[in-house]
């Protein structure tokens, strides 16, 4: 009973590895930080993200919290790691590369800067779990608009 | 174990490959496949008999009118109302639940009041009593839900003697758990103190036998699709009297005596609360279930699902990291088993297992308050009917050991 | 005359005999027939992709999930609504009112207000209103029918300008008169003065072009069992922006985002209408008669009904003692007409017809007010739709002179 | 294109001739004049019946108008025709020899008393007509109901 090759691209060992092991897991408090929560109530999926913006409109630093599924998880870590350090101009195009990628909707301008997170393609097989996949980017998004309404 | 897999062989679904693999339905507490029976039975509707209930005089009129309510008198018979009049062809569990929780509720729920509902209810359970609640500023209360999966009747009994309990709203089978409540004691209970009911049996009929008088309660509804009729069409039973002291719910077709644009004047139950033309086709495909299931037997069919349960929980116990929630006796629950896997999400649990052929259910199973209840994310549910084999147990097992494998 | 009856070999029921003769079935404004493509849709849905939406990760839950889906997509492009979302899934027009009817009329009508109907509306239309305004206090006035059969406009402009109007509903094709009412300037007058507007569309949609957006309504309703699809399904349109400002109607399953025992929160349209399992076999079977509806043409179809009407209206006009109802201009109207003679209840002739195998239909078509308008006891209707054809239109006539000199 | 016969037994000459023309058509006032309506709502057949009773409880006069099916109204006539001057007993057993005759459920006991109103046994073919043929009796059963409880 050999595994399907979609399944094994999906659940990558890196992503595995990610969702058992989050990185940047935890809370960042003070100035500057801005905190949002966001979930996927059909799923039960919930993810809280603390981002601390740099001056620039980047991301000094990241973490965050959740549960939910591998696929949700791991992309918040992933993102997370990616993420940090980031000016505001390689933010977007963070954001944008990363949707088309697990979408297979537009083009990825820039695979270096996506790195692992290319990893994530294999959930372009999985429409359904396209929305675990950007939870906590979309909270991330949401972020730079609070910011912004903030500022 | 009672062997019913020659019935397979009516389950045209059944015999196909899912990613490559024999199809493995376990998704039954979600909706039940359709016998070839059921389905032939839409087929001739539709290519000898299609015409408008009710209001017509012409052969086809007449044809689809007499067996149309032939199956009212078929529902009345099989979950054992008195009168057929007493049956309401519904959209489903969730539609005659709301019936009841708006159109018994504008006559018989005001401020002050109190209705009570269970911890393992369904969404539809909740939200339909909220939304009622809401309008007359009534409250809603709950009986709480016991580590062994069952509801605690002590809290029952104090709502009953302490609060002005108009309405009490219970599950017969949790869809998440697989509880069966006692619901003739439950009912007992309330009647004692002059409180209306409202069963929710959308896992139960068709899959135990189900009398509504011996249970005693007001209201009971079901859902067709769950119990081998189409999608589409589901039944309220009513007490006649409380039926026809409710004012109607929707205005249309069917339901009226005379209109002028001033004012009109209703027929009574069962028409009152079927405004529009129905589901014809829908009913005739219940009729059809109702015969094919009494032609297995309710006794076997429960038989069947209580021994499945049985093994299939012995097995599941065994799995590292697994806890089963429910009754541990499988004499006390339904033929479905929800559980939570310490290595994997029921998200991931359930895709990894679709790859295999194999159909469970992962998440909330509309029962969110119950979730959070056994502080569990989500659950991943395998749910059985009679269809269903001991193989494709052993199948299951063998596809959650290779996950646990996959995702440790 | 537009020649569509190769197409009759598309739908089995219509080759059938009725007490001896071949059947003519003209009671298509009650119900039409399906063709084999949409039974087809319905038995290839059972028999591979049946499972629950939405809620499942599962490949037969996907599949389901996505033709459900699209079918909504395909609803919206067929009656040209902007957005898909716009589209609820119902059991017919009666529930689509009656959705509106109380969860638009619980948040925007109040106590003094006043609702417009006309005195054509089928009594869904009627009673639904008379229902609401009842509930908060507001006030039902009509805009008169005038002996031609079409709608006194004048009776609309001064209620609107001297009335609170708050809502508008209206029929677009009349079911009893054939009447086609010029909904469009309608719509316009109403939200001129901020109106909302509900058009019941039962007779329109599968019969002529519609197109949501030109015609300006803030709410359209039709049912899919007039117009090819399976009994049990049918469409509300709504504005989006106005949908989302209603509350939930029904609570169930599928409508919510999360649920605690305390409260709930909803989702946006279309779902947070649609409590509860929708009939997904009815909706692929409505995806398969629009596009079936589409291979055959909407201008053909209006184009065949339009030259029928009037072959058939020429011919009843001939018979003695019959009176026709409705819009004197075969191109005001739709293909049906509603008749009395003077020799012949309508329940006589139906009965005499349909021992000839003729099915038409008698009485009072659910617009009572309609008829006592006309000072008829009812009306015989003779409904044609794209498979009919002249051959039968002779036969009919035939029939009704044998009806006149047997009852004379 | 011959009729069917059950179209002939339905609409027997007799029948189409007193729905044509009724007999004892109108209205009765005056003491010990009880007058019911009575409607089908669904066909939209329409009754009034005026029924003076006698001091045994016979019909001593009785009248009618209405509109309706040729059945609804020849059925009435009919009654009419045979009530006038019926003692109670024969007009109990009358109102249920019709019942039986029409539905075909019971025994006919005294065909003679029915006389003309057999003809009307061509409804039991068309059973969604019972209660057109009805409709005249269930007036006259409840104007008997109504002289009760005002005696
Ligand atoms: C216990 C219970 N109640 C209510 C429902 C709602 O039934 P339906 O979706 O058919 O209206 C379900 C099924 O989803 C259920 O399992
Ligand atoms: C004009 C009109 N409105 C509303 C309805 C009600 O439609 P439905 O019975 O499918 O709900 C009908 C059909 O009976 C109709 O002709």
């Amino acid at each position: 009973m050999a595994l399907s090759d979609d399944l094994r691209d999906l659940y990558q060992q890196v992503i595995l590895d990610h969702s058992r092991s989050p990185r940047n897991h935890g809370q960042l408090h003070g100035e500057g930080c801005v905190h949002v929560h966001g979930d996927n109530p059909t799923c039960g999926d919930e993810i809280d993200v603390w981002v601390k913006f740099a001056a620039d409109g980047g991301v000094e630093d990241i973490k965050f919290e959740g549960q939910g599924c591998a696929i949700s998880q791991a992309s918040a870590s992933m993102m997370t790691v990616k993420m940090k350090g980031t000016d505001a101009e390689k933010l977007k195009g963070l954001i944008q590369d990363f949707r088309a990628t697990v979408t297979g909707e537009g083009t990825v301008k820039d695979e270096d800067t996506l790195g692992e997170l290319a990893l994530l393609e294999g959930v372009q097989k999985f429409p359904q779990r396209v929305k675990c996949a950007t939870l906590a980017w979309r909270a991330v998004e949401q972020a730079m608009q609070q910011k912004g309404e903030g500022s | 174990m009672t062997d019913l897999s020659h019935l397979r062989a009516d389950f045209p679904i059944l015999h196909q490959q899912v990613c490559g693999h024999p199809l493995v339905y376990f998704d039954n507490a979600a909706t039940s496949q359709k016998p070839r029976q059921v389905i032939d039975a839409l087929v001739h509707y539709y290519e000898h008999d299609n015409a408008n209930v009710h209001r017509g005089l012409h052969e086809l009129s007449n044809r689809s009118t007499a067996n149309f309510e032939a199956v009212r008198k078929k529902v009345a018979r099989f979950i054992g109302a008195e009168h057929e009049e007493e049956i309401i062809f519904t959209r489903g569990s969730t539609e005659g639940i709301n019936l009841v929780a708006q159109a018994w509720s504008a006559q018989h729920l005001k401020a002050g009041d109190v209705v009570v509902i269970t911890g393992m209810e369904h969404h539809s359970d909740i939200v339909s009593w909220q939304l009622a609640v809401e309008r007359c500023g009534a409250t809603l209360k709950h009986v709480p839900v016991l580590d062994d999966g069952t509801l605690d009747i002590s809290v029952l009994d104090s709502l009953l003697a302490t609060e002005p309990v108009k309405m009490l709203a219970c599950v017969h089978i949790s869809n998440s758990l697989g509880t069966i409540n006692p619901v003739k004691e439950i009912c007992a209970k309330a009647r004692a103190r002059g409180v209306a009911t409202l069963i929710d049996g959308a896992q139960a009929v068709g899959h135990v036998p189900v009398n509504v008088r011996d249970i005693g309660c007001d209201f009971y509804v079901f859902s067709g699709h769950k119990m081998c009729a189409p999608t589409g069409i589901g039944g309220l039973y009513g007490r006649l009297e409380t039926l026809n002291s409710m004012q109607p719910w929707h205005g249309g077709g069917e339901m009226i005596e005379t209109v002028t644009l001033e004012r009109s004047t209703y027929k009574a139950a069962p028409h009152r609360f079927e405004a529009g033309t129905p589901d014809i086709a829908g009913v005739i495909g219940l009729g059809a279930a109702i015969d094919y299931l009494e032609s297995v037997g309710l006794e076997n069919i429960q038989a069947h699902g209580r021994e499945l349960t049985l093994y299939a929980m012995e097995k599941l116990n065994a799995l590292p990291g697994l806890r089963l929630l429910g009754p541990p006796a499988p004499a006390d629950r339904a033929s479905l088993a929800g559980f939570t896997l310490a290595c994997a999400h029921p998200h991931d649990l359930v895709e990894f297992a679709n790859t295999q052929g194999l159909a469970l259910r992962g998440g909330h199973h509309c029962t969110q308050p119950l979730m959070k209840r056994f502080k569990a994310p989500g659950t991943t549910r395998a749910s059985f009917y009679f269809y269903n084999t001991q193989a494709e147990v052993d199948r299951m097992i063998d596809i959650l050991n290779q996950a646990i494998a996959f995702f440790s």
